[in-house]
């Protein structure tokens, strides 16, 4: 973990509700996909934790939905302006777990940590096929980021308005091996029982600190406690335990 | 001696700087950070006799100036603590420890804080009576002074370190439990814990704790702990750690103008993990700004 | 009926939107700004038998999110009240006020509230038996059950409007006290006042404030006042008027959604004089936001 | 009063701790010397009240001592930025008290309000005798404002390192019929003991609210009670009741 300042570099709209930021900094921390940072706010007392989308040697991307204050607040700062943002929080994707073929199953703003984890697999040589879940036709973002890197990528709609009507679950490729997901909770207990291969879940949850110390997003899995800021955000499917 | 060094409870410290409870693990987290052992001590986690999970989650809220937590003293238990964390802390810590017992029964206070006395690495017991995130546990110890003071008195006569009790700030007459405890033997008194605190969310139109309500703390409730460490620093005998909100060197001197012999700075960590590293770095010409030359010149130096 | 419509006590407010007394003075101040009749009503400022000059100087100091006050419940007196401010008022504003009315003895705040009851601009008479700044004097009441109940029964014994108590939030246990005054009579309860806080001024090393401590309101208190509000809405079978921090049209629907029929905005008038005309102003499209159509349907919404 | 945004046009320092910032936007409301704004500052609750130093047609301009967190923040803001600030706050001075001849007696910050003052007495045609009271020579400043409009200037030092040593009230001019004090409640004391005539004396308190509604900054007087903000911060000689 690192706390380092950060330049925006870029920061505009994807949808009417998500945008893509840019920031210039320290990126020596962010070391795997599915990490996330932690974003101070003027006005606001707890950083906002956004997941990583991509890095590259001198900057980070991440992609985020206005839901409330802090985002709102993020959504209207201009290129030039700074941020204090803590770096390399959370444990991310390993990519070791899958062989040959992996499926990437985002829904909403679960999308955005999976592109940096395509880029990965694809570098190690491994199949990956995409499937992106949104509500509707309006709310599609990042797909030909997806198809640029080489994946096979598909979309889904609720409401059937653009690509296979239905959830990332009806649009299972064949044949993989290992999938990773990340989305709402509905979502990923979808995927849960869709699937029969190993996986990995990234979850959401409150967080008070994002680094481990203060225990607010714990959750109970089938190997102890968690911390899903700490020890997740990334869970292996094997250790998930589902409390209604 | 330095112009930094406190002493508390037969103890000296090198600077009055201590993490609180809860916002500081065991210690070995902050340790990948910076050397903790800068630190005049910390406070570990809310310790007791069992394992706990806590409560559900959402467990944390965002305020103004501020957050509200019901984490409801998540920990290992004693046992696991004295086995596991303490030898990892041990690793990166030189000083004595701060051991801060929770507990649902005077025994349970009593076989926590007994088993956490005979361990080398702890200086001090501080017992939490005023947590007010269990239900029917902790914090009816801590809003009636003779409860407060039975606590104190069964811990006190277990132990052989010196036993601080922090206490609920969610009480009309604060001076009267501290009072309580100084005659049932308490060697100093912290002050204050989280304040009761509640936020809804708009969208789902449910409280946004998954408990309802949680402990608020962070920079909002400095007036409040400011004005109670005043209050009780002045009507007891014993050394009072000031605590709530504290963010900056500033705050601390403030703190102890009010008349407290240390500091405890609590949700900050969670904010800035390197807080109580800078505040110990800017102390000296935050004093130098203020002409202060030591800061036991300034304890208790507001009347 | 407007969709922002609720009735308190029998009378019916255009808005739920009430400054609270101490900050709108006896109103024509904020006459200059703005229409003052686009209020649901307001509170006047807090009136006393005998005309007061209150506590010395400097009786305000900033804090994070917030401020104290120490004003100590200057006022002319009820006598000029009614003779010289009420008649001004009446120029600027035509709906019923609210009436807070502070004193040092049963008999003084029977006495304030019988002379404002028969004043026909007066809708109601808010019992102010928490003001932290009196020494000696309106605070003893708010903290103990017993005693509020006392003078919530004479006052409502005196007079013929309907009887506001407006609660201390520096207590152990408001359910207690709330439900002693329900039973006393009280037609309606407001919380919650301020906050005791304190400050120090590091340069002077003396209190910020004359009177060493006082009121302490503003965002930062919100979380407590909203969880106060919750924890009494639940608990009583007369309408609760929110306050504590309220800032914004949000803070509002927070405030009501936790069981309040009424909002009173404090601190927020004094650096935004607009605040109230903002928040009116406002309410409709935020309640568009979150699917309200009517207030009245969401108060006490959080189970 | 009025409520609205101004922008910084200038913002540069005079001493090593006071600073001179020239604000535009609506000034309709500053209609007399000794009036103040009070200025909304981030991350502070409550604003900062800073006398008026001079103001034009479409800009006001302050001079403010770095005291505590606010003025200190002040100091940093970039020519460009914007402030929300209330002005046409206070009863100001009432020039039309003095017939022939004033003196104006200032003291550290209490020398701003007394420039714009300066000004209009000059423009009705009055003889104006300045004197500017500080405690050592790197901390004067404005000597030379009063000068260029044509006023009669002295400045005092308490150390002697600059101008007459001593208070203002060593370099009290002769044959004026009306003073006009602004400054520490110390010199206010002496300036009231040391002079014959009818005067006006500015005071300072912590305020609330700024405009009349709070009474945060009552004051007792031979009239009645005042508020500074609103009744003053003005106050004829002849009223003051001094509190020890």
């Amino acid at each position: 973990m690192k706390q380092s300042m950060f330049k925006i570099a870029e920061n505009s709209a994807l949808t009417s509700n998500v945008f893509k930021m840019k920031l210039i900094g320290d990126v020596s921390d962010i070391t795997r996909s599915g990490q996330f940072i932690n974003i101070k706010l003027d006005g606001l007392y707890l950083r906002r934790p956004i997941s990583v989308f991509d890095r590259d040697d001198e900057s980070v991307t991440i992609i985020y939905k206005v839901v409330g204050h802090g985002t709102e607040q993020m959504s209207k700062m201009q290129v030039g302006e700074e941020l204090d943002v803590l770096t390399g929080l959370g444990n991310g994707y390993n990519t070791s777990l899958c062989k040959e073929h992996a499926v990437l199953l985002g829904g909403g703003v679960g999308v955005p940590p999976l592109y940096m984890l395509a880029k990965t697999l694809i570098k190690e040589g491994k199949k990956v096929s995409v499937v992106l879940g949104f509500n509707t036709k309006d709310e599609v973002f990042c797909e030909e980021d997806f198809k640029k890197l080489g994946a096979d990528v598909k979309v889904t709609t609720v409401d059937g308005s653009y690509g296979i009507k239905g959830f990332v679950t009806d649009a299972l490729p064949e044949n993989f091996d290992h999938f990773f997901t990340c989305g709402p909770e509905p979502m990923l207990k979808a995927v849960y029982k869709a699937t029969n291969t190993s996986g990995q879940m990234s979850f959401e949850e409150r967080m008070g600190c994002g680094f481990g110390a203060c225990m607010g997003c714990s959750c109970k899995t089938l190997t102890g406690y968690k911390r899903i800021c700490k020890d997740g955000p990334v869970m292996l499917k094997e250790e998930i335990l589902w409390e209604d | 001696m330095g112009r930094l060094n406190v002493n508390l409870c037969g103890i000296e410290l090198d600077n009055p700087i201590i993490p609180a409870s809860g916002t500081f693990g065991y210690g070995y987290e902050y340790a990948d950070l910076y050397d903790i052992n800068i630190l005049g001590t910390f406070s570990f986690k809310g310790t007791t006799k069992d394992p706990r999970f806590g409560n559900p989650t959402p467990r944390i809220a965002e305020c103004y100036s501020g957050m509200i937590n019901a984490v409801g003293l998540q920990n290992p238990g004693v046992e696991k603590v004295i086995s596991e964390e303490l030898p990892k802390l041990k690793e990166c810590f030189d000083k004595k420890v701060m051991a801060n017992v929770g507990g649902f029964s005077v025994d349970e206070y009593v076989y926590t804080a007994k088993k956490l006395d005979k361990e080398e690495q702890v200086g001090w017991i501080e017992v939490n009576i005023s947590c007010p995130n269990v239900h029917g546990g902790g914090i009816a110890f801590g809003t009636c002074p003779d409860n407060a003071a039975l606590i104190t008195k069964a811990v006190k006569e277990a132990v052989s370190k010196p036993v601080i009790v922090k206490l609920s700030p969610n009480v009309t007459d604060i001076v009267a439990i501290a009072k309580a405890v100084e005659e049932a033997g308490a060697d100093a008194i912290s002050l204050i814990n989280t304040m009761l605190g509640m936020r809804i969310d708009l969208r789902t139109r449910k409280p946004v704790i998954a408990n309802k309500m949680g402990g608020f703390s962070g920079p909002a409730i400095f007036p409040v702990a400011l004005r109670m460490v005043y209050q009780v620093a002045h009507a007891v005998n014993i050394p009072v750690i000031g605590m709530g909100g504290v963010s900056s060197a500033e705050d601390v001197i403030e703190m102890m103008l009010a008349g407290a012999t240390a500091v405890q700075v609590g949700a900050a960590n969670l904010v800035d993990p390197y807080v109580c590293k800078d505040i110990i770095e800017k102390l000296p010409q935050v004093m130098d700004k203020y002409n202060i030359n030591n800061l036991n010149e300034i304890i208790g130096g507001v009347k």
